[in-house]
């Protein structure tokens, strides 16, 4: 209906008038596809990363730091002489899992929070919701710094750090649907049919509060991603000689300027393509929900 | 400076031959270095900022200047001199020297300056008790222009802790802002520059840049050369590096290692080197397991890559070390000192220890990215032995917290001594409970050789003591001695004068700049 | 008035997540590992140099009498005595605060105008060329990380096309600034220094330009969806076929009801362009707000971490809370 | 005027394709009402979309538009704005919806002025006034101010039509105005049209699927079914003896409150996928043979004259092998149900409630909304009772009320004798207790879709009530699929997901689920609402059914009066939250007792025979333009009511069979006699 040119001028001669079809689907199919090609790219290289690398992802070539690309190594080596082609499949493990894991955690907190403060309202709304205030109200680098300080670099306490960042955004994201789904019909419809109140959150509230949650959730990936790698960045993500991109980067980053591209340029792109993965799925996934709600 | 292009700094008003524009990592935490303001480079702004009263000479090693530490001479003092006994040192100050405020500088000044070092409890005063300096009262007011040191005891070391220590502030400003509360002005300190050193700070940004301009009324030798510096805060080194590219710097104080090599073939900039007294070195705790075993730490002594750590992370700019006492150290000594890298005799050692592997955390400086690369290197190969490292980078104050904990089984350490003996070496290292002494070494006859040096004058007397201080130590390692990495100063070409420090705190005075 | 009861109300609510916060941080940094005090005392100090040091900073206190104190300066504006400089906190963060605010403010607001302008346009051209190349150069722009962003424009802005000041500093020192706020551009309108104005909107091109190529997306992405969501409504459509002239479609009936969501999610962008200056400021030497609050952190110098969180809080609360005001005046059927 | 000839829409869609109209033809003459009618999806909005040009993306038309002697399908840009708004404008169906939610109404209505009347901003509110005015709006300059969502239903449609006349079009297109209206309501803003056509002399093409209500403004009126036009002609030909068997079907749907019943068609208008070469309606229609379904009827003029009609009416057209002939009788109905016996005084209360009070409290602090005012009700076994009022007079707080979904803030409610919510002095059952205890009340809802959990199965959400009752899997499994047969579903719409339903198998959905626990009492709110015409007669059907069950009570609650009459054994008319008269069924309709009751039965839709012996009641005002006096409630809009009424509340008092609390009852037929001769 968005198209106000719906029917537009046709030759006089022609009796009929054709308007060309939508392409919301299309497109939107296309990024959900593109992206979801990306990811599972970046997955497989994680998964088969022995397999395509011949040098292990910490292993130091102790006569080539800095080697360019050639025959040994396939994408040269970096100041640690350590192989970068490797490096860079290993480390899509790392990253491909912290930031999964990281979100998942934050979607499975958040949305208990979320669903626990929307259906009972009142003052254990209002005292979950401070304490998300509050969470967000952190600073989120500070937050992510001061997680990483107390309990290391370890990649549990990343996972929790990006999830205690993100979180509160999925808490209050279901709050919100939750209570617009708490005053629809089906909910007293479920109070009437006798059911209980963990049945009515967890099989009626929950299903259908996380609608929004699926679309948010690939974006979100990416976004803990790109967290992820600022936070090595910092020197406070992974720590070496472990194969993560953003410390890969950051390590890396300086020899760019002396014309030595690979040590972080691949990383980077590495990096890239799988945030734009779950950015591409993640808008592909909104397109079809806003589609839907049309 | 806004145009990124050099060529056209005269047209745009940009600096002239006058201003020097140098870039640091990071700004000076503070103004205070009684109470606080350790890190590098407020050490650095100090030494340039601060009146000391006597500073070394200028020597020339080489095809470079550096700055001699046989030879300290009065700057701002008239004299400073022992008595015989070497106990009471008598400061004479030049009359006629005034502070960025007019006042002139007394004795009474020095006296407050000190009172105020003492009352901090921190740095200047920790210092001092290495010389038996410890309470005011040691040190008195003579008249006007004199002042006299009373030291508990005398000390070989009294002139290189002083030339470390003895500034001076204008103590008639600095109590118009004290208060009740605030009985040293604390609280002003931390915001305003002491004046009447070399140069007067012009104007400091906080975080972001500081103007010196050149102290005319200096009375002493070796006057400042350039009017005005520039210094600005520059943490990414990568940055530095272009900036000197484009020549919008003059000299780059944080440029990695990697960048130097290139910069050395680029137009318009040289690179400044110097041999250098900086040691790297592991520090293992002989009191934690598995290196309380010797064998484990005769292991990881052979199991070092020490010439792929030259060359990978030093691309080949370093000296290899052969003892814990520095390379230029009077007294140095490689005598007996066994360590190669020799993963069989790493092996062997281990073996010998009764154990098949061990494993260990190696602690670095978070931020470091020479100690991190050096890790990585040491990991890669001890692995070969057997000596499985976990490499854990610590921020400062977490650092500094296990440092005093002494809980580090292994650490990286690298700097260099402010006093060039070994005297001081085994009083901040190696004897028992010296503040850099993290492997918590103690042996019985090095703290006998450490009491007998200080009285010991004689030259080769101390040599022979300090060679059987390295015969110990090489039988003990507590330390595995990787190397000590060349120093490297990238600067445009038109920089002169570079006065290679041997504390590795840049004596400004020095430089120059031709148009 | 009803507004003024609204933000009073809502001034109220923040005083518990504000005390929370506050709560927070100070324990949060108690319990981190690391010494405040052993960087500040040199080698050579002794345990008992260490125990002055911290009697001098109150932290031989017990924790509630600490906490009273700190919660004592708080009320009167007193954050303290910084550790690692031992000057006022308060005076160094308001030397702070000023820039990395510039950034921020005027990257967010060149994003919403941007991302307003942009995601009209292409939700009026939807699926069509334009459309999806907008679209997809904003998702491109959040996918590469700040920092390599900013690096990249560093080396091609700055080293290679030479058309933007060195990654160094504010404003060009030569211009004689006198610092007021600390904000470079505010500063020089408030002195009326011309060159300083140009000199520090020069300097800030490339930061603000890393931020807001970072924040586009999902800001354009709303702006896209609300105005397609507008365009789709029975609404616009019956504006539409009652025939009112495009102007009037476009100022009356689509431009403030699709705003209406971006209030919300501007607030959101802008705590994530406040956590992201840490970066940017790393990367162009900005020496703002966040790597004061880094260094605070890593020194553990506990009252300048408390103060920035505090103050980084309280932003962000009244961002959001001027973005319920905004949305409230956007949308009549907000009750307040 | 308006010409359409042989307009056909088919729009394609990713994976679909409609044909949304086949070969529509229709005209409207200068100063005519037409009335487009027919179910939903049967292409009436595509024809109103197709005369302003705006149909949807992805349409393909074909034929003639004809306006004026342009054709609208291949007018260009210029002309089609030209076109819209001055041309022909369109009421939108959803009023509140089709105001722009942030601009004031005001300056939605100066926008169309100032663009096709040319006038300038000042003289533009000026008009905006006057027209507001024009409409009914009641202090029309504090409403020019107002933003759409601080308006009534009501009034937004006021506002919409002035903002559609304020384009002072040629043709006014009213999509469905009146849906979602009370009866009062809707009476009065289809009068607004026959104003516009009667005084203004602007063409009305009036849409909708509720051909009662629309009856009596049209001049002709056009029955669309699938996309086609099976009948046109005079409105009030084609209303009394419809010659279609589906106008037939459609006016037999509709409930009248004369008490004729309800007769339902089965099945449901097909979705076609292109233009159909057969008879669309013959799938349900009772007189097709092979005729029907091999070859589509032509639309051909009634030549033959309706029983009882000298001449063939002008342009009476349809398209049928079989046209009928006759009025509607009752012959073709279905028998009336059973009335089940009187067991109000014997035996124990099925529900009863006992003055209660129901306060919705804002969330801070004071005030409130008084939604229930000491509504007292008792119930048997086998009982039905209806329930009827505007809207917003507490129907369905009385709903939930009963269903324990909110506590009384005073008086008592007990479903079987027990208590569900906590209730001055007595202890709430909890846990497994209550939710046994609830599932022995069963609520039906409005909106048949919205009350099943988008995310379970059908099977799912019918089982529910079994599950609370911890039946095990097997004996759920048998109880719902003898529920299902009951309600004549296939046993394959279980897996299915509640948007995969249509409207009617979701209510029969709904009614299943309230079955399966063998409830003590079912509650309907407004169950047929929300569905299609021919639907609603179907779920009707249905209910009629579950009412007739003798051991079980029913409530019904509806809105519409007519409804109810045919199974409801008493009837309860609800005002502000008050029971105003009650009784039983048909005493209550034949002779109401109370003014309101009156004004309800006069507005109720009425085909056919005009109404025998109730004289209507008009009341003054709008509900939500009253504001509760201490007195009588309905005084503000009574035309009778009298310092008493103004100043002291009357209780329920007996006439007869049934009860009304009203002060004037024994003088209320002469005041209504004075009341119709002087209009
Ligand atoms: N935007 C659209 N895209 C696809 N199909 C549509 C669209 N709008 C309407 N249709 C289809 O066209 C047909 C006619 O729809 P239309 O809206 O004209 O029906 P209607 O008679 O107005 O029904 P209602 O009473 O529900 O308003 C329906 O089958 C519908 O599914
Ligand atoms: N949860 C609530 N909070 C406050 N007021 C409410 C609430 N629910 C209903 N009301 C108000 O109570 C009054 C009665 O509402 P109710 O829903 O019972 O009316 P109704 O007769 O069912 O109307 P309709 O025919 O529109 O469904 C209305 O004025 C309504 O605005
Ligand atoms: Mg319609
Ligand atoms: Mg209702």
């Amino acid at each position: 209906m968005a198209d106000l040119r719906g029917v537009g001028p046709g030759d006089a001669g022609a009796d009929a008038v054709i308007v060309t079809g939508s392409r919301d689907d299309r497109f939107s199919r296309i990024l959900i596809i593109t992206g979801a090609t990306l990811l599972a790219v970046v997955a497989l290289a994680a998964l088969a990363a022995p397999l395509l690398s011949s040098w292990g992802a910490t292993e130091v070539d102790p006569n080539a730091t800095l080697a360019a690309p050639a025959g040994a190594h396939l994408l040269g080596t970096d100041t640690n002489g350590m192989d970068v082609w490797s490096r860079v499949l290993h480390a899509a493990r790392l990253d491909l899992g912290i930031a999964v894991a990281a979100v998942a955690l934050a979607v499975v907190v958040g949305t208990l929070l979320g669903l626990v403060a929307g259906y009972r309202g009142g003052w254990i709304d209002d005292v979950l919701m401070r304490v998300v205030d509050i969470f967000q109200a952190f600073p989120t680098f500070i937050l992510a710094l001061a997680v990483a300080a107390l309990l290391g670099n370890g990649t549990v306490n990343l996972i929790i750090t990006i999830a205690a960042v993100n979180a509160p955004a999925y808490a209050r994201l279901v709050r919100a649907e939750v209570r617009t789904q708490r005053e629809l019909p089906f909910v007293d419809a479920a109070v009437t049919s006798g059911a209980s109140t963990t049945g009515i959150l967890w099989r009626h509230l929950l299903p259908n509060s996380l609608t929004p949650v699926r679309t948010i959730a690939p974006l979100n990936c990416g976004w803990a991603m790109l967290t992820l790698a600022g936070l090595s960045f910092l020197g406070l993500g992974v720590s070496i000689p472990e194969a993560e991109w953003g410390a890969m980067i950051s390590l890396g980053a300086p020899d760019v300027v002396g014309g030595r591209w690979w040590t972080s340029v691949p990383p980077g792109l590495a990096l890239f393509v799988s945030v734009l993965g779950f950015s591409l799925l993640g808008e592909g996934l909104q397109e079809r929900a806003n589609a839907k709600r049309r | 400076a806004n145009s990124g292009s050099d060529s056209d700094d005269s047209t745009s008003g940009g600096p002239t031959a006058s201003t020097l524009r140098i870039a640091v990592s990071s700004y000076l935490s503070s103004w205070d270095q009684d109470f606080v303001g350790f890190d590098l480079t407020a050490l650095m702004m100090f030494k340039n900022v601060f009146p000391y009263m006597i500073d070394y000479g200028v020597t020339t090693a080489g095809d470079s200047q550096i700055l001699d530490t046989q030879n300290i001479t009065p700057t701002f003092a008239e004299s400073f001199e022992p008595d015989a006994e070497q106990k009471v040192w008598t400061l004479k100050l030049r009359r006629g020297v005034t502070f960025a405020s007019g006042n002139e500088m007394t004795a009474a000044d020095v006296k407050w300056s000190k009172d105020r070092a003492f009352a901090a409890q921190a740095n200047v005063a920790g210092i001092y008790r290495t010389i038996g300096l410890t309470e005011p009262d040691q040190v008195k007011v003579v008249d006007d222009h004199t002042v006299e040191f009373h030291q508990a005891f005398p000390s070989a070391l009294t002139r290189q802790i002083q030339a470390i220590s003895l500034y001076v502030f204008d103590s008639v400003e600095a109590k118009k802002h004290a208060t009740a509360d605030d009985p040293w002005a604390k609280e002003w300190f931390a915001k305003n520059a002491p004046t009447g050193g070399y140069y007067n700070v012009a104007r400091a940004t906080q975080g972001q840049e500081i103007e010196l301009t050149a102290n005319t009324g200096y009375p002493g030798p070796d006057a400042p050369r350039t009017p005005t510096i520039r210094i600005s805060v520059v943490p990414a080194a990568s940055n530095q590096r272009l900036q000197l590219q484009a020549g919008d710097i003059d000299i780059a104080l944080g440029v990695s290692q990697r960048d130097i090599e290139d910069l050395r073939s680029t137009d318009g900039v040289k690179v400044i080197s110097a041999a250098s007294n900086r040691q790297v070195a592991i520090q293992m705790s002989v009191t934690s397991a598995p290196f309380d075993n010797v064998d484990v730490r005769k292991a990881l002594a052979y199991a070092v890559p020490y010439e792929q750590i030259i060359n990978n992370v030093y691309g080949g700019d370093a000296r290899a070390a052969k003892s814990p006492v520095p390379l230029d150290m009077p007294g140095y000594d490689e005598s007996g000192y066994p360590f190669t890298h020799d993963v069989d005799r790493a092996r062997a050692a281990l073996t010998a220890a009764g154990r098949a592997s061990v494993e260990s955390e190696l602690v670095f400086e978070a931020d470091n990215e020479e100690q991190q690369r050096i890790a990585v290197q040491v990991q890669s190969e001890a692995a070969k032995a057997g000596i499985n490292l976990k490499l854990t980078p610590l921020d400062p104050a977490t650092l500094g917290e296990r440092r005093t904990r002494k809980n580090i089984p292994l650490q990286l350490t690298s700097g260099q001594l402010w006093v060039n003996d070994v005297e001081y070496m085994l009083a901040t290292s190696f004897v028992e409970g010296a503040n850099l002494n993290y492997s918590n070494y103690t042996n019985a006859e090095i703290e006998q050789i450490y009491e007998q040096s200080h009285t010991t004058v004689d030259e080769s007397a101390r040599n022979a003591l300090w060679q059987r201080v390295q015969q110990i130590l090489a039988a003990d390692v507590p330390w595995v001695v990787i190397c000590q990495p060349n120093f490297n100063l990238p600067v445009r070409e038109a920089v002169a004068g570079w006065v290679q420090p041997m504390d590795g705190l840049a004596r400004l005075r020095y430089l120059s700049r031709s148009a | 008035m009803r507004i003024l009861r609204f933000v009073v109300r809502r001034l109220l609510q923040l005083i518990p997540v504000l005390l929370g916060v506050v709560v927070l941080t100070f324990l949060i940094v108690r319990v981190l590992p690391g010494d405040p005090v052993r960087s500040i005392l040199g080698q050579n100090a002794s345990e008992a140099d260490a125990e002055a040091a911290r009697a001098r900073f109150g932290l031989d206190q017990p924790l509630w009498r600490q906490f009273l104190d700190y919660l004592g300066g708080l009320v009167t504006g007193d954050f303290g005595t910084s550790i690692q400089s031992g000057g006022s906190v308060g005076a160094e963060m308001a030397l702070r605060i000023g820039p990395t605010l510039e950034l921020v403010v005027i990257a967010v607001s060149i994003a919403l105008v941007v991302a307003t302008l942009l995601g009209v346009w292409s939700a009026r051209r939807a699926n069509s060329v334009g459309d999806h190349g907008v679209r997809l150069f904003a998702l491109v722009g959040n996918s590469i990380p700040e920092f390599w962003l900013g690096l990249v424009l560093v080396l091609v802005g700055y080293s290679m096309l030479g058309w933007f000041p060195a990654p160094s500093g504010r404003v060009d020192p030569d211009t004689n600034l006198t610092p007021l706020t600390g904000a470079g551009l505010v500063d020089a309108a408030l002195t009326g220094n011309g060159p300083a104005l140009a000199s520090a909107a020069a300097y800030l091109a490339l930061p603000v330009l890393t931020l807001v190529v970072g924040v586009m997306a999902p800001l354009l992405r709303s702006v896209r969806a609300s105005a397609l969501e507008v365009l789709n409504s029975e609404a616009y459509t019956a504006a539409a076929a009652h025939g009112l002239p495009q102007r009037t479609l476009l100022y009356g009936y689509l431009l403030r009801s699709t705003l209406l969501r971006l209030p919300a999610l501007a607030a959101l962008v802008f705590g994530t362009a406040i956590g992201s200056t840490v970066l940017v400021e790393y990367v162009f030497s900005w020496q703002g707000f966040g790597q004061w609050a880094l260094r605070g952190l890593l020194y553990r110098d506990y009252p300048v971490v408390q103060a920035s969180v505090v103050v980084i809080a309280l932003c962000y609360v009244l961002v959001f809370l001027i973005a319920d005001v905004v949305h409230a005046i956007l949308d009549p059927r907000v009750r307040i | 005027m308006l010409s359409i000839e042989n307009l056909s829409v088919v729009i394609h869609r990713a994976g679909r394709q409609v044909a949304a109209l086949s070969d529509v033809s229709l005209t409207v003459r200068p100063g005519e009402v037409v009335g487009l009618v027919g179910e939903s999806g049967g292409g009436k909005s595509m024809v109103a979309r197709a005369v302003v040009g705006l149909l949807p993306t992805g349409a393909h038309a074909s034929g003639r538009v004809r306006f004026d002697d342009a054709d609208v399908l291949r007018m260009d840009e210029a002309a089609l704005a030209a076109h819209r708004g001055r041309g022909a404008a369109i009421c939108f169906q959803n009023p509140r919806g089709a105001l722009s939610p942030t601009r004031t109404v005001g300056r939605q209505l100066t926008d169309r002025l100032v663009t096709h009347q040319d006038m300038s901003a000042e003289r533009a509110r000026e008009a905006a006034r006057e027209l507001f005015e024009a409409v009914g709006i009641r202090n029309p300059q504090r409403r020019l101010d107002a933003y759409p969502h601080e308006l009534s239903g009501g009034m937004a449609q006021r506002v919409m039509i002035s903002l559609a006349s304020g384009c002072a079009p040629g043709l006014l297109i009213a999509d469905e105005p009146t849906t979602g209206l009370d009866v009062t309501l809707t009476r009065e803003i289809l009068r607004q049209f026959r104003h516009a056509a009667d005084v203004d002399g602007r063409s009305v093409l009036l849409i909708s699927h509720d051909l009662a209500s629309i009856a009596e403004v049209c001049d002709r009126v056009v029955v669309l079914y699938a996309g086609t036009v099976v009948e046109s002609g005079p409105a009030d030909r084609v209303f009394r003896e419809p010659a279609h068997p589906y106008t037939r079907a459609l006016l037999r749907s509709v409930p009248d409150v004369g008490g004729r019943p309800v007769v339902a068609t089965p099945g449901a208008m097909p979705l076609l996928r292109e233009a159909p070469h057969q008879c669309p309606f013959a799938a349900r229609c009772p007189h097709a043979d092979d005729t029907c379904t091999t070859s589509r009827p032509l639309t051909t003029p009634m030549d033959t004259p309706a029983s009882g009609m000298d001449t063939p009416a002008a342009d009476w057209s349809l398209a049928c092998y079989h046209p009928q002939t006759g009025a509607i009788t009752t012959d073709e109905a279905a028998p009336t149900p059973t009335v089940a016996p009187d067991a109000t005084e014997s035996g124990s209360a099925v529900l009863e409630i006992e003055d209660a009070h129901v306060v919705y409290r804002s969330r801070f602090g004071s005030g409130g909304h008084h939604a229930l005012r000491g509504v007292s009700l008792r119930l048997g076994p086998g009982e039905t009772l209806g329930v009827v009022g505007e809207s917003g007079c507490g129907k369905s707080t009385l709903a939930k009320l009963i269903m324990g979904l909110v506590p009384p803030s005073a008086g008592t409610v007990a479903v079987a004798g027990q208590h569900l919510v906590r209730q001055p002095g007595r202890r709430a059952p909890r846990g497994r207790v209550l939710r046994r205890l609830r599932t022995r009340a069963q609520l039906v809802f409005q909106d048949p879709i919205g009350s099943l959990s988008p995310r379970r199965t059908v099977g799912d959400s019918i089982a529910e009530p079994l599950r609370a009752a911890g039946l095990p899997a097997a004996q759920r499994d048998a109880r719902v699929a003898a529920v299902l047969d009951r309600m004549e579903l296939d046993r394959s719409i279980l897996r299915r997901y509640p948007h995969e339903l249509s409207g009617g198998q979701a209510q029969r959905i709904g009614i299943a689920r309230a079955l399966v626990g063998e409830p003590d009492l079912i509650v309907f709110d407004e169950p047929t609402s929300a569905l299609d015409v021919t639907v609603q007669a179907q779920i009707l059907d249905v209910i009629a059914d579950v009412t007739a069950d003798n051991d079980r009570a029913s409530v019904f609650i509806s809105h519409d009066l007519a409804t109810v009459r045919g199974f409801a054994d008493r009837v309860a008319v609800l005002y502000l939250g008050r029971v105003v008269e009650e009784g039983p069924v048909d005493v209550v309709f034949d002779t109401p007792r109370h003014p309101y009751t009156r004004a309800l039965l006069a507005s109720a839709p009425r085909l056919g025979t005009p109404p025998a012996s109730v004289a209507g009641v008009e009341l003054v005002k709008d509900l939500e333009e009253t504001d509760a006096a201490t007195g009588c409630a309905l005084a503000a809009r009574c035309p009778f009511a009298t310092d008493t009424c103004r100043s002291e509340p009357q209780d329920l008092q007996s006439y007869g069979a049934s009860r009304a609390a009203c002060w004037r009852v024994p003088e209320l037929p002469a005041l209504i006699g004075k009341q119709a001769d002087t209009p």
